[in-house]
């Protein structure tokens, strides 16, 4: 075992930082939270920026125009664009982390050589149609209905938490396709374009008050034939490629941000006064923080680890469910933390003076969300304690 | 000893839980906060009427209204509550037109590392509570910005850079007894919270159906669902006990330990509860449509108000 | 609501006070808690002093020898006796609490007339054979057999948890009657004499390194179908009724030695000093303990109101179950903290010079049984989520 | 960049782990227990033959004696396994005899509320870590009482009233460096503890049945191991990182807050997962008979060791 990089990795970061240096310093300012559009343009012209440099679709094998990088090689990228406060993946997330990988792993030459190009490039705007109203952590009982007529799909029914749906250019779906069959084996993968005829996209307000989500609902929307993925009714198999990959890397970059959130703790810890003595001079505070930021870094260790292992055997195995519940539950903690800390400044959401209450409250938000959203904390534990630790299945 | 709801507490609590019903239900609740929730007057005189600032200057007890604020609490009514019964007084108004709802009277206690006013824009009068003694302040007079995004979007605040004297009211007495007072309202609504919320969770678990059940069946669910309601029962006993305490028919306890003990308890409770609450509601929990939501921001809310459940479990252990 | 009690309260609270006065000071040095024998003699002479001072049987109804307490006056007899530091109901545990009211609500007057005295005067020590090796939260599922033959039930099989079991003189004992139904309609409620032929008992050693616990062998021990209480395979409706007793009140004197307990700690505390300073100088510390107490107290407050529901309707609800729960929880927290507290003095079950390690240690340690005894804590978490929230059973 | 088990330390693992599983399986540390605990010279040579003392001195990094340590604390080996291997050295003994087993040593730092030593009966030799140095003293020249009940009977203890100078072996420096090594195989023993209650528990849970299926079907059962596991793997990471480090292989992390970060995870998730291990196994795991209670009572005895979980913590803050 060993925690130190080779010359090659050493040199990869150097590289990789100088360009940064450079390149952060010709971004425009960052758009408002809520203007979807601008932020779109922004994401797109960063994932151009990276492109261009060869950074884009870092972990994408180098015949998909990838860079072909080593795990290794992907956790100094993200650590690099993190510690340079780069853009986040943004809007591209989709495209980049689910819809390309699984292009790549299962779509034919002709949707390989139209699709890839245009994610890589910042281009394309992708959106995910999976979850729908009723089928959530119970995604393979999806219903949203996909008839075959002719060269096309008819499709009706409604998708629910499409990160982008109102800015993307394409969706990467899932659709019900024979309902005869147990429900894993009758669902399908489809390439579908925004904007078609019958197509409805309402934005899904969310509790943070923003709009990144949609609904998306289908009324006799009709896609063609050869936008399928992957055989007929195999789409559930098609899709699972996909979930790993966003189990692996997916919170690395916010991990990253909550680690140096719990340093920035302590110092408003010892900034904020009550009765004549800071909040830092409360032991039971002091010790709150070192424990959050010692498990933090430990959560750090354990995703060196799972980096290693998929460097080692090519997958994200099961430690990756091990982290997202760990990391779940640790976020919050930081978040309550936070806000009693803040106490009274905790009500606001914008930042009070010099108080980053917005931060810190926004992230007690989020939070919330860490335990429901790419697999409830629930459906975690049943994955962790029926695939690591082998206990039966529940009937 | 009975300490179990009897007929009179139970037709007032039944009473101001079906004018809730009707006059403000969530869905008011939820318009309400479209349009900025400003303190609605109508509203406001309507909750007068059926008595929940004047109750005890009607010379009903703390027991009453403070099942009359676990109502409110469950029905997430929004405005300057606690602030505007405490300044209705009890044998004689503090401030006039407080008990029958004409004059909309806030509360803050200077505070750091800000102080912090809520529903200030609403406000006729403004009571400040200092250690030292109650001032009467001109809300008009008080220099603060109003905050763009409140956490919960139906309590505004505003942050105040200076706060007049105004008048004084009473001296370091009175202040202890209204921080009391309270402390006992605000935990019946954090109370409120706590059992909305698990009712909230519970029709949820009842009617969502996954993996061809209903999510209520799976033990994972179950499990959260029967620490909401446990947390929620202790936290009843502490809040009633607390007011029992007040009204004289309570037993050879502290009575501000008791006090504490149930700001300590509805604090930590009803953050829980709201939290879990939207844990069982999977990803609908985390839409605005939700009402969850909603409950762990006012849990949040009221926590930061007359001292939040760290600073009480301190107090409560300085006590000992 | 009130929390006041009446005059008729008072007055039984101060004569039992001043019984208690002269009382206590009349009875002999505890025996070691290890030595059963011992102890037995010490309950029994207890339970006798109760009984001729008309406390036996506080909470029985008249007619079958008790005081007819009602619930409250039953609360302030358990305040008072714990107050005093009076000796804990120990082996009368089964006899009082679980067997004489099971007897009371379903025996023939001849076994009632025959067995309450004993249990009223502490002449006869009851054990309970409830649980098997592969019957503990699944009690239902028992199979220690009692075949009919003759006047006889001839029972083979294995119980264990039977507390007392080799001092008890009756055992309340459920068995199968019936393996051809399902399980709850199979089993029948005998009183079987301790010591008969056939029958081995055996101290069963806990983690507290105690024998209170026995397990007892039964092979072709004869039995009277005369001992069979209730009739033949209506047992499991027979046993609820004992089972409700339990969740009532077994836990409220100890829940006063918490309170009290939690109390010591503060003091504790400030005796304790690490690097010149005294442990309760930690505002954590401090928050903590202040914590435990104030929910102690809550807790304190939810059995009154427990107390006061039975006072109305006769039963003891399920905030039984609630109570268990919640104090089976802040208990172990309230160990933990006791521990971490005495830090290296925590590695002796013993007291150290004038550290109190002996009791805290303990404490801790009985702790860990309080989410299992008595219905585990995910049993009561069904318990709650079933017959509270309506929520629908497992399968 | 490799954070895996590379082949050379995985053969080292499985090789200390079979020569406990046949040297001294749970059979023989249940029958020590019987009598008394004392250290067995026979096995602790046959320890030391296998390297457990004299890994680093025969070359050998932290890392190799980290996963040697894990191994032992999922054995529950008891006797002073970390004190003698500090004092077998790196470059060079710090006491002759430990490498080899020949010399049995322990190790106290004084403390408050109590000074009490591990094993002092079956000592040869005792370190004394003071904050200003190491001594060396005679065990026979301690003034102190056995405990006749101590929490762990695989561990037994003595109160200190009287401890002497004895003969300094280092100052500041060794001190400090004792101090990291001994939290580092402390916290090594500590994750052996999560690992084998896991493994305890899952035995259990797939073989109980209750309810006509096996308890590890159970949602409640499969929560509470999940949650085992994950703590245990978050502090399987924290105790190699830590190991890493110290063989200075790390990243550029500072060393000591790395070390208390093991400290402090390994703390908590051992006394987590031994006790989530006892409730799994329901009443049993109550009993003597069952290794559960064994395990817990180490994971007790492993937390106040080099400083416990709380003391880190807050030491981990203060170094922010």
């Amino acid at each position: 075992m060993d925690l130190q990089f080779t010359a090659e990795e050493d040199a990869f970061r150097y590289e990789l930082r100088a360009w940064l240096g450079t390149a952060i310093a010709s971004m425009p300012v960052q758009p408002q939270r809520d203007d979807w559009t601008a932020r779109r343009r922004y994401d797109a012209a960063w994932q151009r920026m990276l492109f261009d440099a060869g950074y884009a679709g870092i972990n994408w094998p180098r015949e998909f125009g990838g860079r072909g990088a080593t795990p290794t090689e992907h956790l100094i990228f993200l650590e690099e664009t993190e510690r340079a406060r780069a853009p986040y993946v943004g809007q591209n997330f989709v495209g980049l982390l689910h819809a390309g990988p699984t292009l790549i792993a299962e779509a034919t030459p002709d949707q390989k050589a139209f699709h890839l190009p245009g994610i890589l490039t910042g281009e394309h705007i992708w959106c995910q149609g999976f979850s729908e109203p009723s089928a959530g952590s119970d995604l393979a009982s999806l219903s949203c209905r996909a008839m075959r007529d002719g060269d096309d799909y008819v499709i009706n029914g409604q998708k629910i938490w499409t990160s982008f749906g109102h800015t993307a250019d394409y969706c990467e779906m899932l659709v019900r396709t024979d309902s005869d069959v147990p429900k894993h084996r009758g669902i399908s993968w489809l390439i579908v374009p925004m904007g078609l005829p019958g197509m409805d996209v309402r934005p899904l307000r969310t509790m943070e008050g923003s709009t990144e989500f949609c609904e998306v609902f289908f009324d006799e929307v009709r896609v063609p034939v050869a936008n399928r993925v992957g055989a007929e009714n195999d789409g559930w198999r098609v899709t699972m490629v996909t979930l790993s990959f966003e189990r692996g890397t997916a919170f690395i970059s916010e991990m990253l941000q909550s680690m140096e959130l719990a340093r920035d703790l302590a110092e408003l810890a010892k900034r904020i006064t009550r009765n004549g003595a800071t909040a830092w001079d409360d032991a039971g505070l002091r010790r709150d923080i070192g424990r959050i930021c010692a498990e933090l870094d430990a959560l750090w260790a354990l995703t060196k680890r799972n980096v290693s292992q998929a460097q080692r055997t090519g997958v994200v195995g099961p430690g990756g469910n091990v982290f997202k519940l760990a990391y779940a539950e640790l976020r919050q903690r930081l978040g309550d933390l936070a806000m009693h800390l803040l106490d009274r400044a905790s009500l606001s959401v914008d930042d009070i003076g010099d108080l980053p209450s917005g931060e810190h409250v926004h992230g007690r938000i989020h939070a919330l969300s860490l335990g429901i959203a790419a697999g409830t904390s629930q459906v975690q534990r049943n994955i962790i304690a029926e695939r690591i630790l082998g206990l039966p299945k529940d009937r | 000893m009975d300490f179990e709801l009897d007929d009179d507490e139970r037709s007032l609590q039944d009473g101001i839980r079906s004018f809730l019903a009707g006059r403000y239900p969530m869905t008011a609740v939820r318009a309400h906060e479209e349009t900025g929730a400003a303190v609605d007057r109508d509203l406001w005189r309507a909750l007068a009427d059926v008595g929940v600032f004047s109750l005890r200057a009607d010379g009903f007890g703390m027991t009453e209204t403070a099942l009359a604020f676990e109502e409110l609490g469950r029905a997430l009514a929004n405005g300057p509550l606690v602030a505007s019964h405490l300044a209705a007084g009890t044998t004689s108004a503090l401030v006039g037109g407080a008990g029958d709802g004409t004059r909309i009277v806030g509360l803050v206690e200077p505070s750091e590392p800000v102080t912090v006013i809520e529903h200030l824009a609403s406000l006729d009068d403004l009571l400040v509570v200092r250690d030292d003694g109650v001032f009467l302040v001109d809300p008009g007079s008080v220099v603060s910005t109003p905050v763009a995004h409140p956490l919960d979007a139906l309590t505004p605040i505003s942050v105040v850079s200076s706060l007049p004297t105004g008048e004084q009211l009473g001296g370091a007495e009175l202040s202890a007894s209204l921080r009391r007072d309270g402390m006992v309202l605000t935990s019946a609504l954090q109370l409120g919270v706590c059992l909305a919320t698990i009712d909230l969770a519970r029709d949820y678990a009842l009617q969502r159906e996954q993996f061809g059940r209903p999510i209520g069946q799976f033990q994972a669910v179950k499990h959260m669902m029967a620490d909401m309601l446990t947390k929620a029962e202790v936290t009843r006993a502490a809040v009633y006990a607390a007011a029992v305490h007040l009204d004289g028919r309570g037993d050879d306890a502290d009575v501000a330990q008791v006090v504490r003990a149930a700001k300590v308890l509805a604090g930590d409770s009803a953050l829980f509860c709201a939290k879990t609450c939207i844990q069982v509601h999977g990803g609908m929990g985390f839409t605005w449509e939700v009402d969850a939501q909603r409950y762990w921001k006012r849990a949040c809310v009221l926590d930061t108000q007359f001292g939040n459940s760290d600073h009480h479990a301190a107090a409560f252990a300085a006590a000992l």
